[in-house]
């Protein structure tokens, strides 16, 4: 009875391209917006927000900009990984070298850099397609970790390969990386940045931008016969979407562990990022942000309740059915509704309009 | 002459010499740098290494094949496949049976996996898109990993069937310190021959090969004229299954079982992208390919970036290829209608 | 659409979520955290670790605990992987951890910054960061008994041992086969090092992990380089297919030499009898001939508390475990000297690490004489000797080959490491502690 | 019974005064298309007029939707050269043909099926907008103008193709005769000069035809576009177009008017005396 839109008419177009347009939407998500500022910090303890909220903003911005290649441009990647080491090298180089340099923009910069990987890596993407077009990037995946792992100069010859995030300022006296930092400033920042950025990336893809990459994903031929350059939208969407990996693989290294090997970019996270996309949702960004909690909440929540159930039990029977339910939970999901959370929560709140009168 | 037949014909006059410039090429880096000389015995010592490596990542290879010629789903799942039918061997030779009926015993376990797939996950998600049926099997492989784990334990097991490993020396008249061969790896190669050969035969003459292919060639057609599709899916899974079999004992002798054996599943992927998704014998070729190219790469070009070069270089490899030829060396040729 | 299964599945997830609320610790207890792996790819070295690790405190509980203050185990399973490890740490720090132990140089890389800032003493043993055993810098990492740059001393000392002298160093080659991630390449810089100062020639060659690959290593080393010592810094899988393909290649097992990761019994049985002469690093017994090995079998076993199976007491990585775990509780013991007979903080314990001192009469009463070097820890040295000794598999069983080498800890080691730490300092804009 | 309801529908609107026929705005010489050894078309010369509506008919097979691709530059013919506002084009990409204004609906509805009606045709306005990716990515201010400047644009071809109703509506869920019509509605966007439609009518039923018929005449007038159409149904043909070309196995068999080809011997004994 609540969520009903009837009564609110829409009198500009300006009006109806807002990104919730319902009212009972606006207010919902206001709501959110004061749990997640106000609530989360207050109530959460540092194990939830250091294990739990920092990498599901992490991972959220890496969902983020691979489901704008996958998603919305229609073309597979499996070189996330590789792209968020690159995020992360390219920062560390960056912010060892020019230390007075404000940490945001060397997260920007470095992102700046990745979509320079990005597009060089994407270029083959005009004559290979499908699953064959994850070999180019799988490429880059190996290639980049290898490159980041042997030579020394990206790590400043640290011995054992393993960078280290120093310590720097979002304002004068508040720390977001290093020891110093406080778990909530952390959490804040990154909430702020990571909204900040989505709203971005649903900037993009309800412009000019994004309806060029939907063309591509859905019919490319179709595309370029109404004056779209595939090349063109195809490399845009790798440049902007490593440019959200990269930051993503930034703050990785930066927030969230706080020092990284190379080899915490390897194929697994490529995966990992992906699976996020495909539970969530291709081509939505609300679906990047449901897919990471789901990847990242589920095998904490399965292992703290296992052993919570059970405190004598085994942690390596407990790491085993771990991963049978969340694999058993993955085919769940997918027989239940294969187009991902976002759409699951889409069916939701149409079966809410007409609750509780459903027909 | 049917192009398949004349395309083969080209690749094994042509491989040879491809084979020896290649060789004359790293030979010339000796002049840049003369830690880089090597004897022409070891030039093609490494060669046969690769070659014969590259029989075993084919072995994994086709398992992929088949699930993605007959279903067009790529089974991310393959890999744990491979390493739960080697657990599953292991636990019933330790149960005291004798290798072969242990086998016989797998390729039932196997089967009864496919049945169970084919029931559970495939039959619900029929004609969703191919994205959803790989993130499909990916659940798979999280499941696999974790029961096999459950039901077998996670240590290392010793899984010997009787295959020598010793090194042999051949040609020492003609080189100098002889060739080195691994007998173990030549049992491998021998081993995917004969794979190779069955599933050949499997597809060529038996009623169900036919309609494998049948099935593979187009979908509706097949169903049209009657062929059942979870049934096929079915006996797809559970040759693929088998094959995860004949690819985990070979794997499991030669590392030994246990979780890492997923992880080959990994170097099966350029194989399967330089030969095509949907080809046997590109798997096989594909898998001598990558196998020699990136062997020697690690060997003779490895020592200039600092080794450990080869994962990247065979997918390089594979996209070197790719470029030329969009869908594989014998992926079947995409046409762009509107 | 299916209503009625996504409901259960929102009901499942609530439950889960529910039930995520941890158990607190008993306030009289003393906590002891353990990052493991029992799964994942390094899982079958890593179970006998933890078991022995668990055994020992469940051993020291049957006792009465240490002055009366019993020990509360709880293990978290990281799967030896950076970012599982860094939650885990996340859920098993509290003011009363006693100490962090890794398991894995990743991880302890990933901590030392956290642990540091929450004062728990972090003790990576015969692992992680070789600069970490400066405790000017580090006053929160242990590394004792041994580091990676030691344990490369040793193996370069043990050579020269063995070819009769360092002058007989000179134009030898050496090659190094590693695990190409932060844990391999801790020796690299130490091995340059004495390759420039002894003459000899230095190989390294890395292998992607997990490091099933090894075929072209092997065959550059065993065809083509044809070393005279080989040493590998391996772990898991990648060891025994090591010994595999040096077998393969025909290099003689007895010029192969593995740092103490490399040399247990998962890793030398895969292969059979082509691993027979293969030698490693070690810094404890093996074998159940100790006094405290009996009691885990007589307290823990025999009661039928064994973590694991009986058969594994006694092998390498499970007496590495025992040895760890005794380390932290003399390291309590010692602490509450200091601080009191009760639960301590991570700090305190921290205290007691730095005022460890556990000579011959302590292992005599610990049950553990011959069953390792005697330690002393100071505030600014956390390594301790650094000695270790060679072992060889004979087929059934390790058997030590050498007496305890030492490495050249004062000459060469010491200045490197306060460099490397040096430089730590100067990045993170710490300021050493004055130690003296 | 098809060709006079057709008729009937178109009949009114001929009565409305007709744009004047202009210049040639492409003309087609020579051409010769094969695919490995098999012709596509042999040969072919004609020429599209402005403002006019051209059909372009044939048997199954003649030749005619790869007439339209090598129009458009999807195809690229072995011999032979198109001439387009006066100019030689030389090997093109359709992209560059639809940014000389060519603009065309498929046979099979190629439409964007994962985008509403509204972003399906606004995507045929992507060649007109103008703001760049910064500005897209904040929105608000420039960017926002000038979507809401297209968004008008589009909105008046959604009121004029009468698909108001549908504008929030996925493409993938609508009827077929609907999605030939946002297809159209995304040609128009594109303000083409040159409309190539490949069968705008199959499998439609009568109202439907009928309705697309009053809108291809209702574009020729209103905006003056030039159209080039294929279509099977003749009673449509014959009423709406202009001129006529007559394809057959890939030869040009006649090209006039409506009249002249229908009096055209070689065209009634290869086709309409087959097909009648």
């Amino acid at each position: 009875m609540l969520y009903r839109e009837a009564g609110q008419f829409k009198t500009s177009y300006g009006a109806d391209q807002a990104i919730f347009p319902i009212r009972q939407d606006q207010i919902a998500i206001a709501l959110m917006a004061a749990l997640a500022v106000l609530a989360v910090p207050a109530l959460a303890s540092e194990y939830f927000l250091e294990t739990i909220f920092v990498p599901f903003l992490v991972f959220a911005m890496a969902a983020l900009g691979l489901n704008i290649l996958t998603g919305y441009c229609g073309q597979l990647s499996l070189g996330t990984g590789g792209f968020m080491a690159c995020g992360a090298f390219f920062s560390y180089k960056l912010t060892v070298a020019f230390p007075e340099l404000h940490i945001v923009l060397v997260f920007l910069l470095a992102g700046f850099g990745t979509a320079g990987v990005g597009v060089l890596f994407g270029l083959p993407s005009l004559r290979i397609k499908g699953f064959y077009l994850a070999v180019a990037t799988l490429a880059a995946q190996f290639f980049l970790v290898w490159m980041f792992n042997k030579f020394d100069w990206w790590t400043n010859y640290s011995s054992s390969g393993v960078i280290s995030a120093p310590p720097r300022e979002l304002f004068p006296g508040i720390f977001i990386t290093g020891t110093q930092a406080d778990p909530v400033t952390k959490y804040l920042f990154l909430l702020g940045f990571v909204a900040l950025l989505a709203l971005v990336a649903k900037n993009l893809v309800r412009s000019r931008i994004g309806r060029t990459w939907m063309a591509i994903r859905d019919m490319d031929i179709a595309a370029e016969i109404i004056g779209i350059r595939p090349l063109w939208a195809k490399l845009s969407a790798f440049a902007v979407s490593s440019f959200y990996i990269g930051i993503s693989g930034a703050l990785w290294a930066f927030v969230y562990t706080g020092s990284v090997e190379a080899l915490a970019f390897e194929i697994n996270r490529s995966f990992q990022v992906l699976f996020m996309i495909i539970i969530g949702g291709l081509g939505s960004i609300l679906g990047s942000f449901l897919g990471a909690a789901f990847i990242v909440l589920l095998p904490i929540l399965l292992n703290n309740g296992m052993l919570a159930v059970d405190p004598t039990i085994s942690t390596a029977l407990v790491s085993h059915i771990e991963f049978m339910i969340f694999g058993a939970l993955i085919i769940f999901f997918l027989i239940v509704e294969p187009h991902g959370l976002a759409r699951l929560w889409q069916i939701a709140k149409e079966k809410l309009r007409l609750w509780p009168f459903p027909y | 002459m049917n192009p398949t037949a004349l395309r083969f014909g080209i690749w094994i006059v042509a491989t040879p010499l491809l084979i020896a410039a290649l060789g004359l090429g790293f030979q010339g880096l000796a002049a840049v740098d003369s830690s880089l000389f090597f004897a022409w015995g070891y030039f093609i010592e490494v060669l046969i290494a690769g070659l014969l490596q590259g029989v075993m990542y084919s072995l994994v290879a086709l398992g992929f094949v088949l699930i993605f010629k007959a279903s067009g789903i790529f089974n991310f799942a393959q890999g744990s496949m491979v390493l739960f039918a080697a657990l599953t061997m292991v636990g019933f030779i330790e149960m005291g049976l004798h290798w072969t009926l242990a086998f016989i015993v797998t390729a039932g376990v196997m089967v009864l996996l496919a049945l169970v797939i084919e029931r559970v996950v495939l039959r619900p998600l029929v004609n969703q898109p191919h994205i959803i049926l790989f993130m499909a099997t990916i659940g798979i492989f999280y499941f696999l990993d974790g029961f096999g784990q459950t039901l077998w334990g996670s240590d290392v097991k010793v899984l010997d069937i009787g295959i020598s490993k010793a090194p042999i020396i051949i040609a020492e008249g003609i080189f100098e310190n002889g060739l080195l061969i691994n007998s173990f790896d030549l049992v491998a190669a021998l081993v995917g021959a004969v794979l190779v050969a069955v599933l050949a035969i499997f597809f060529q003459y038996t009623r169900v090969g036919r309609a494998l292919r049948a099935v593979a060639d187009d979908h509706q057609a097949a169903l049209s004229v009657g062929i059942p599709l979870k049934t096929i899916w079915a006996i797809v899974w559970s040759v693929a299954g088998i094959v995860a079999l004949v690819a985990g004992i070979m794997w499991g002798s030669k590392a030994g079982v246990q979780f890492s054996l997923a992880l080959i599943a990994l170097k099966a992927l350029p194989v399967l992208i330089l030969g095509g998704f949907t080809s046997i014998p590109g798997a096989i070729i594909g898998g001598l390919i990558i196998g020699a190219g990136e062997q020697v790469a690690e060997v003779f070009l490895g020592p200039l970036f600092g080794g450990a070069i080869q994962d990247w270089f065979a997918y390089m490899l594979a996209l070197v290829f790719l470029l030329f030829r969009p869908q594989g060396l014998f992926g079947e040729k995409i046409i762009e209608r509107i | 659409m299916n209503f009625k299964a996504l409901g259960l599945a929102a009901l499942g997830a609530a439950a889960m979520a529910t039930a995520a609320a941890f158990p607190a610790s008993a306030a009289d207890k003393q906590f002891v955290p353990g990052l493991m792996y029992r799964s994942g790819p390094y899982a079958p070295n890593g179970i006998p670790f933890a078991n022995g690790f668990s055994d020992y405190f469940r051993m020291i509980n049957a006792k009465g605990g240490i002055n009366g203050v019993m020990i509360e185990y709880e293990e978290c399973d990281t799967a030896y992987n950076n970012d599982r490890g860094v939650e885990c740490y996340e859920r098993l720090k509290r003011p009363g951890a006693a100490a962090i132990t890794p398991l894995s140089t990743g991880i302890t890389y990933a901590l030392i910054d956290r642990a540091t800032a929450d004062k728990i003493p972090v003790l990576s043993m015969g692992y992680g960061r070789t600069a970490g055993s400066d405790g000017t810098v580090f006053p929160y990492v242990f590394t004792l008994p041994a580091t990676y740059w030691s344990g490369a001393d040793v193996i370069v000392n043990y050579i020269a041992q063995k070819e009769g002298g360092y002058d007989k160093l000179k134009g030898k080659k050496i090659a190094l086969v590693y695990h190409d991630s932060a844990y391999g390449k801790e020796p690299i810089g130490t091995l340059e090092a004495l390759a420039e100062k002894h003459g000899f020639s230095f190989h390294p060659f890395p292998v992607a992990h997990p490091g099933l690959e090894q075929k072209a290593t092997w065959l550059q080393i065993g065809r083509q380089v044809r070393p005279d010592w080989t040493a590998m810094w391996g772990w898991g899988v990648m060891n025994s297919t090591a010994i595999k393909e040096a077998a393969a290649v025909g290099y003689p097992m007895e010029k192969f030499i593995g740092i103490w990761w490399s040399g247990s019994e998962q890793d030398v049985t895969p292969a059979g009898a082509q691993a027979v002469g293969y030698k490693s690093l070690n810094f404890h017994g093996t074998g159940t001939d100790f006094p405290a090995i009996q009691d885990i079998l007589k307290l823990v076993h025999d009661a039928g508390n064994g973590t694991g199976p009986r058969e594994e007491v006694g092998t390498v990585l499970y007496n590495r475990g025992v040895m760890n775990a005794a380390v932290i509780s003399e390291a309590i013991l010692t602490a509450q000297g200091m601080h009191g007979e009760k639960p301590l903080t991570g700090e305190q314990i921290r205290d007691g690490f730095e005022a460890l001192n556990i000579d011959e009469a302590r292992l005599q009463a610990k049950g553990m004489a011959g069953f390792m070097e005697p330690i002393k820890i100071t505030c600014a040295d956390h390594e301790g000797t650094g000695r270790a000794y060679v072992q060889q598999w004979d087929g059934s069983a390790w058997t030590a080959v050498s007496e305890w080498v030492e490495p050249n800890r004062e000459g060469l080691l010491r200045p490197m490491i306060e460099k490397a730490a040096a430089d730590y300092a100067a990045e993170k804009g710490i300021t050493p502690r004055d130690c003296n | 019974m098809v060709e006079t309801l057709a008729s009937e529908g178109v009949a009114e609107h001929q009565s409305a005064p007709r744009k004047k026929i202009g210049e040639t705005l492409l003309r087609a010489d020579n051409i010769t298309l094969a695919f490995g050894g098999v012709k596509a078309l042999t040969d072919i010369s004609f020429e599209v007029r402005e403002h006019e509506i051209l059909a372009i008919i044939g048997p199954n097979g003649a030749g005619k939707t790869s007439m339209l691709n090598v129009i458009n530059g999807f195809y690229h013919p072995q011999q032979g050269r198109i001439m387009y506002l006066g100019a030689e084009r030389r090997a093109m990409r359709p992209h560059l043909a639809a940014r000389q204004g060519i603009a065309r609906t498929f046979q099979n509805v190629a439409l964007f099926k994962g985008m509403s009606t509204l972003d399906n045709i606004m995507t045929g306005r992507v060649l007109k907008m103008k703001s760049n990716i910064f500005q897209q990515a904040i929105f608000w201010g420039a960017n926002q103008r000038e979507e809401i400047a297209h968004r008008e644009v589009v909105e008046k071809i959604i009121d004029f193709l009468e698909i108001e109703a549908i504008r929030k509506t996925p493409v993938g869920r609508l009827p077929y005769g609907l999605q030939k019509r946002v297809e159209l509605a995304r040609a128009l966007a594109m303000e083409p000069k040159l409309l190539l439609l490949d069968e705008p009518m199959a499998g439609m039923n009568v109202e439907e035809k009928e309705d697309m018929c009053r809108f291809i005449l209702d574009v020729n007038d209103e905006f003056g576009t030039t159209i080039a159409l294929i279509e099977h149904d003749m009673g449509v043909v014959m009423d709406i177009s202009d001129r006529v070309v007559v394809l057959d196995y890939g030869r040009k068999l006649a090209d006039g008017t409506p009249d002249e080809v229908r009096a055209n011997q070689d065209v009634i004994d290869a086709y309409l005396g087959v097909s009648h």
